[in-house]
């Protein structure tokens, strides 16, 4: 499961890598603050971590560009946060506080950081995929270069939405990665029960969408296919699927204990943490353990300050509640 | 009687029905699970898993299919989640389910239960918080229910499992833990008719579903101050109990129409316009409403309770009026 | 076109094929006196011709038993009659008359049947699909042999309810029959530029439930495939899916005069009329023209006499526009 | 002036903005061949097949693209063809596009408008003839506007595709072949201004869409009477003109709400209870309701027309109102 061979097998770029690597833990230290913040009754709403899927934030959100668009879900904090957004305005958003990206009024599900081409998480699971292929629709009317990239689970791949989306952006040949995060669990529910045929890719590829899979826990693998396939639809090849996968090492949300799978398979699946296996291959192209370990602990001190400075915040505005709604007819008053 | 929970009596009432007639089963994501309140726990076990099924994350099709099934003479129970992703499935609520016995003439029954949990619970924010019972209501072919108390969790989805018509059947998710003592044997509920939930002389508030609670909360305060107020809980909101509104309006010549939902457009306008309509000479004064204003649910807590009429709001309406006429 | 080489085949009933020859040209005859009707002001809403999809009709429908359940489409006069419905209560209900199948509350885009299993046309494309899959999943629950045959057309497979339906009729693995009706026509659209990929069996493949496309012109083929293939499905193999590909012969509806398409396109489609070449095939197999001709006259008689006391049926009550609404709170009254 | 149809007058609407701006543009179904009611024809071959396109049968992709093409900075007008069929796109208007920017903190805009040919019309059914707008003005974020006239069919959809919010535009199917005089270089109009259709003196009749000539006919009938009714066209039903309104009640001392759509949880509600509410001490009378009994649309003619409110009931309720006060 560690087999460190990616280091040998390219040019590996270890200087790259070991930023990656940080950057993996800066989404794991994250999420541990974020959890501790749920346990302390800080984080306010449902939070879904991504814990063991951070190969694949880094891998897709790495590979694009700060004009590129990035549509997420629900389970997006790494995705959001490598897209660029910071981590304190975050953290104060699942805060509910003043200055979070939404200003507290989105939460964890409602992240969207325009700044950085982030256009939302989504409470909906696969309503994500409309926006963005309409989002592209855009940046083609526009002539603009830059693309889009959208982010689903494997549960969303059921939903209308995924055939009428891809179908959309193939139709229009519109410049969209398409990613699916095959987490294996779609909330308490295996997937695979809930899913005919072979998934993502096959049903991309009926669309004539070219697809690839790729191990997601594997960062190197999941960046190199990224880069690859971006390649391709910046350079104007239409629409493109990649299925990582990966596995869910939490439950759905933070509050759920997840007891409806064997701990030996979850014992298993960190054994495949996408950070341990980046660690061993940095070791194997010489970056020493200690430097790996520094690298962690920078981002768990980061993402601790960021915590104590969340909770720190104040809370928004009672006012804000009644802004931000619409201009016409607005502003609303209380109705008494 | 037994100290239990609104979840409890839900979960009562459904595994009830399906032991009375083996055409009722329930379909939804992650039900073998328990659902995500926990409503079916331990359901699958006794029913298994055709009858408690699991379904893909499709709203659409869980809708839909339920409308074939239940053409078919089977009497699905639909599982939605949150009210919210029951927006994945209007095609097949409004269109489908609610029209097909019309527009074929009655050849066919749509008997078919969606549950719907609702209302804003826990910084549940814009997509997860939503009280929608004003469309259901305004949609011919619908009933719409929505118990307020642990004994109507159980009675009006008996009566909506048992009723011939789709029903849109919502559950506040802010009540799932909330207990009370109810007797034993339960049964169905009419559809239809209100409930009393205190007596009272001097203003009427009619309400439903979590609102009931703020509204007892605000006779208790009124009290105080010698005003005495009578509950309405409406209980079904299509068809909605007249004559027991009408009488006590009737009764105490004031009304206050109070839901959670967004004011305009909420289906208090209904009901306020039908007693200032029908009850014209009888009222002392104007027909006072009470809900949320036009904003969607916010995340942070002191933004998300601007959204709730508290029920200081409701005895402040009661008094003004009790103070007219 | 006209090749009659099915005739010889198999071993090619004539005597089934001649009465096959005749339903076709009930359906033909049945829609040419609802045009007629529709230019006299009797029928009221919009009719959709399936002018040139006969064989699809017959060749699906006349295997279907009477219990066999049937969901249709907007353009679905030729699958409901075929299903057994009565030719009369269908023009009834198109000229909005007692008597019609739904009391004329329905008109063509909403008729059912019940009694011979017909649980409605839609006027919701794809809507359909997922009230067909609940259908047989309630035939798998009651522990009933009949199976489900679900028509639509290939505009309808860009509809979220098209994945989500085959989705859930693979995973429990109902028996369904998808119909895939190509007439390559979405209204005025051609299909094939809003429709990425190789379109209802790649799709139906992708999902693991197999497809087969058939010429759907040819009545003998599609009638043979459907045998086969309905006979999978009554054997418990699971969903299965046939695109039959024909051509709408008229405008969508029966006032689109389609001129977003040559004519030249119209006259050669013309020329694979599926009656025409049904004709030729009974002709070799022996079965004279003048036989031919007779069937048909005998169909044309037989609708222009629906035609005839269709309309002189009476309007409905005025009351029935306030009952089958619901039981709970009814009867509706006026509201003044 | 210019003898115009309603159908026209939205086409130039179109046409016009799209040539002030070059981020509009609209998406739908068949509309490179003019749309299903030739809405659109002829503007491919003006604007080109992009800003005219084509869409796939998906109408939650058509909205749901909407939206990201309109936080990208674009200005989609999408085509829903029957308002019936906006319900496989309820997610996508209710839970993105209202909601988008007040979740995100007002990061982003989501300026779209989504035309909804709406109303019954010719025996279309019960799935092809609603109307909803009751739905759409209860949704925090969304505009929704009705035109009833030529002249608003051009200024309100310029006004709708101007505006930063999402606008729900009921274009009525009845009116597309209604034909006024029209002046040249009508601009967008103010959204929220109501619009005095007929001044009056004794009763207000509130209402909007078609039913505004039903009204018109109603009052003309009531001149021989010798009763004076004055129209209130509201225009737009959110938000909707409350001076306009309560002007010409405080005026009247007696008002009447009437809509096309099903009575029973109608925006009329809406109206009436406020009404009722606010000017309890200035009304003669109560307010009356108008509206379309809580029953699907049928096909039959003598059917579907019960499902209409006539000028006579329009006339009988104002002549009763008149009586009192
Ligand atoms: C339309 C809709 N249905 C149901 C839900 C509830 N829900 C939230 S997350 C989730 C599971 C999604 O699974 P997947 O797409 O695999 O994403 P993951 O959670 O595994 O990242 C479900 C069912 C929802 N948010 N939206
Ligand atoms: C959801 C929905 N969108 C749009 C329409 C309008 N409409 C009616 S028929 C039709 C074309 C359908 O094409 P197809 O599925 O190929 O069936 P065909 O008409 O060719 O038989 C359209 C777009 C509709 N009825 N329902
Ligand atoms: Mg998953
Ligand atoms: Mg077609």
């Amino acid at each position: 499961m560690t087999q460190p061979d990616a280091a040998t097998a390219r040019n590996f770029d270890a200087a790259r890598f070991r930023d990656l690597y940080r950057q993996m833990w800066r989404i794991r230290a994250f999420e541990e603050q974020a959890l501790r913040g749920a346990k302390e009754g800080l984080v306010l709403g449902a939070i879904h971590p991504s814990i063991g899927q951070e190969a694949v934030a880094v891998g897709v959100c790495g590979r694009l560009n700060r004009d590129d668009i990035l549509l997420s879900t629900h389970r997006g904090h790494g995705h959001t946060l490598i897209k660029g957004a910071a981590p304190e305005a975050m953290m104060r958003e699942l805060f509910g506080r003043d200055g979070g990206n939404c200003g507290g009024k989105g939460g964890s599900m409602h992240i969207a950081d325009a700044g950085v081409g982030m256009l939302g998480a989504n409470g909906v699971v696969a309503a994500n995929i409309p926006i963005a292929v309409g989002a592209a629709h855009a940046i083609r009317l526009r002539k603009e270069s830059r693309i889009v990239c959208c982010i689903f689970g494997d549960g969303a791949i059921n939903r209308g939405p995924f055939l009428e989306g891809l179908n959309w952006a193939k139709v229009f040949d519109l410049p969209v990665l398409f990613v699916c995060e095959d987490n294996r669990f779609a909330a308490t529910t295996r997937t695979a029960a809930m899913t005919a045929g072979e998934g993502a890719a096959a049903r991309a590829e009926a669309l004539g969408i070219p697809a690839d899979s790729v191990d997601g826990n594997d960062l190197v693998a999941v960046d190199e296919l990224v880069d690859e396939t971006l390649q391709e639809v910046r350079a104007g090849g239409g629409p493109r699927l990649i299925v990582a996968r990966t596995y869910r090492l939490t439950g759905h949300t933070g509050a759920d204990p997840a007891t409806y799978r064997p701990e030996s398979e979850v014992a298993t699946a960190w054994e495949d943490d996408p950070i341990v296996r980046l660690a061993a291959t940095l070791e194997a192209a010489g970056v020493s353990q200690d430097d790996c370990a520094a690298l962690a602990r920078q981002a768990q001190e980061e993402m601790a300050g960021v915590f104590e400075r969340a909770s720190a915040a104040p809370w928004p505005p009672v006012g804000h509640a009644y802004t931000d709604v619409q201009d016409t007819g607005s502003p609303e008053e209380r109705p008494w | 009687m037994v100290k239990t929970s609104y979840l409890e009596a839900s979960r009562q009432a459904l595994a009830e029905e399906m032991r009375r007639d083996d055409t009722v089963w329930a379909l939804g994501e992650d039900l073998g699970r328990g659902g995500v309140f926990g409503q079916y726990k331990g359901l699958v076990d006794e029913f298994g898993p055709e009858r408690i099924s699991d379904a893909p994350i499709s709203e659409a099709c869980i809708a839909g299919a339920a409308v074939g099934a239940a053409m078919m003479g089977t009497r699905p129970v639909v599982e939605m989640r949150f009210s919210d992703f029951a927006l994945c499935a209007t095609d097949e609520i409004v269109n489908q389910a609610a029209k097909a016995r019309f527009m074929f003439g009655g050849q066919l029954g749509v008997p078919l239960v969606m549950r719907q949990p609702t209302g804003a619970w826990r910084s549940s924010a814009a997509q997860h918080s939503q009280s929608l019972e004003a469309w259901y209501a305004h949609i011919p072919g619908l009933v719409v229910t929505a118990p307020a108390t642990v004994a109507d969790a159980k009675a009006l989805l008996k009566a909506a499992i048992r009723c011939d018509d789709p029903v849109i059947h919502l559950e506040h998710k802010d009540l799932w833990a909330f207990e009370e003592e109810i007797p034993a044997g339960i049964d169905a509920a009419p559809l239809g008719a209100a409930r009393i939930a205190r007596e009272g002389e001097d203003v009427t508030i009619v309400t439903w579903s979590k609102m009931v609670h703020t509204a007892l909360e605000a006779a208790n305060a009124l009290t105080d101050k010698g005003i005495s107020a009578e509950i309405i809980d409406l209980r079904t909101l299509w068809p909605w109990d007249r004559e027991a509104v009408y009488a006590s309006v009737r009764k105490t010549g004031r009304a206050i129409v109070a839901h959670e939902a967004v004011l305009v457009g909420g289906f208090g306008g209904e009901i306020a316009a039908r007693i200032g309509e029908d009850l014209y000479d009888q009222l002392k004064a104007p027909v006072r409403r009470l809900g949320a204003p036009r904003i969607p649910v916010s995340y942070a807590p002191p933004l998300e309770r601007e959204y709730h009429v508290p029920a200081e709001r409701i005895a402040e309406a009661a008094q003004a009026l009790a103070a007219r006429g």
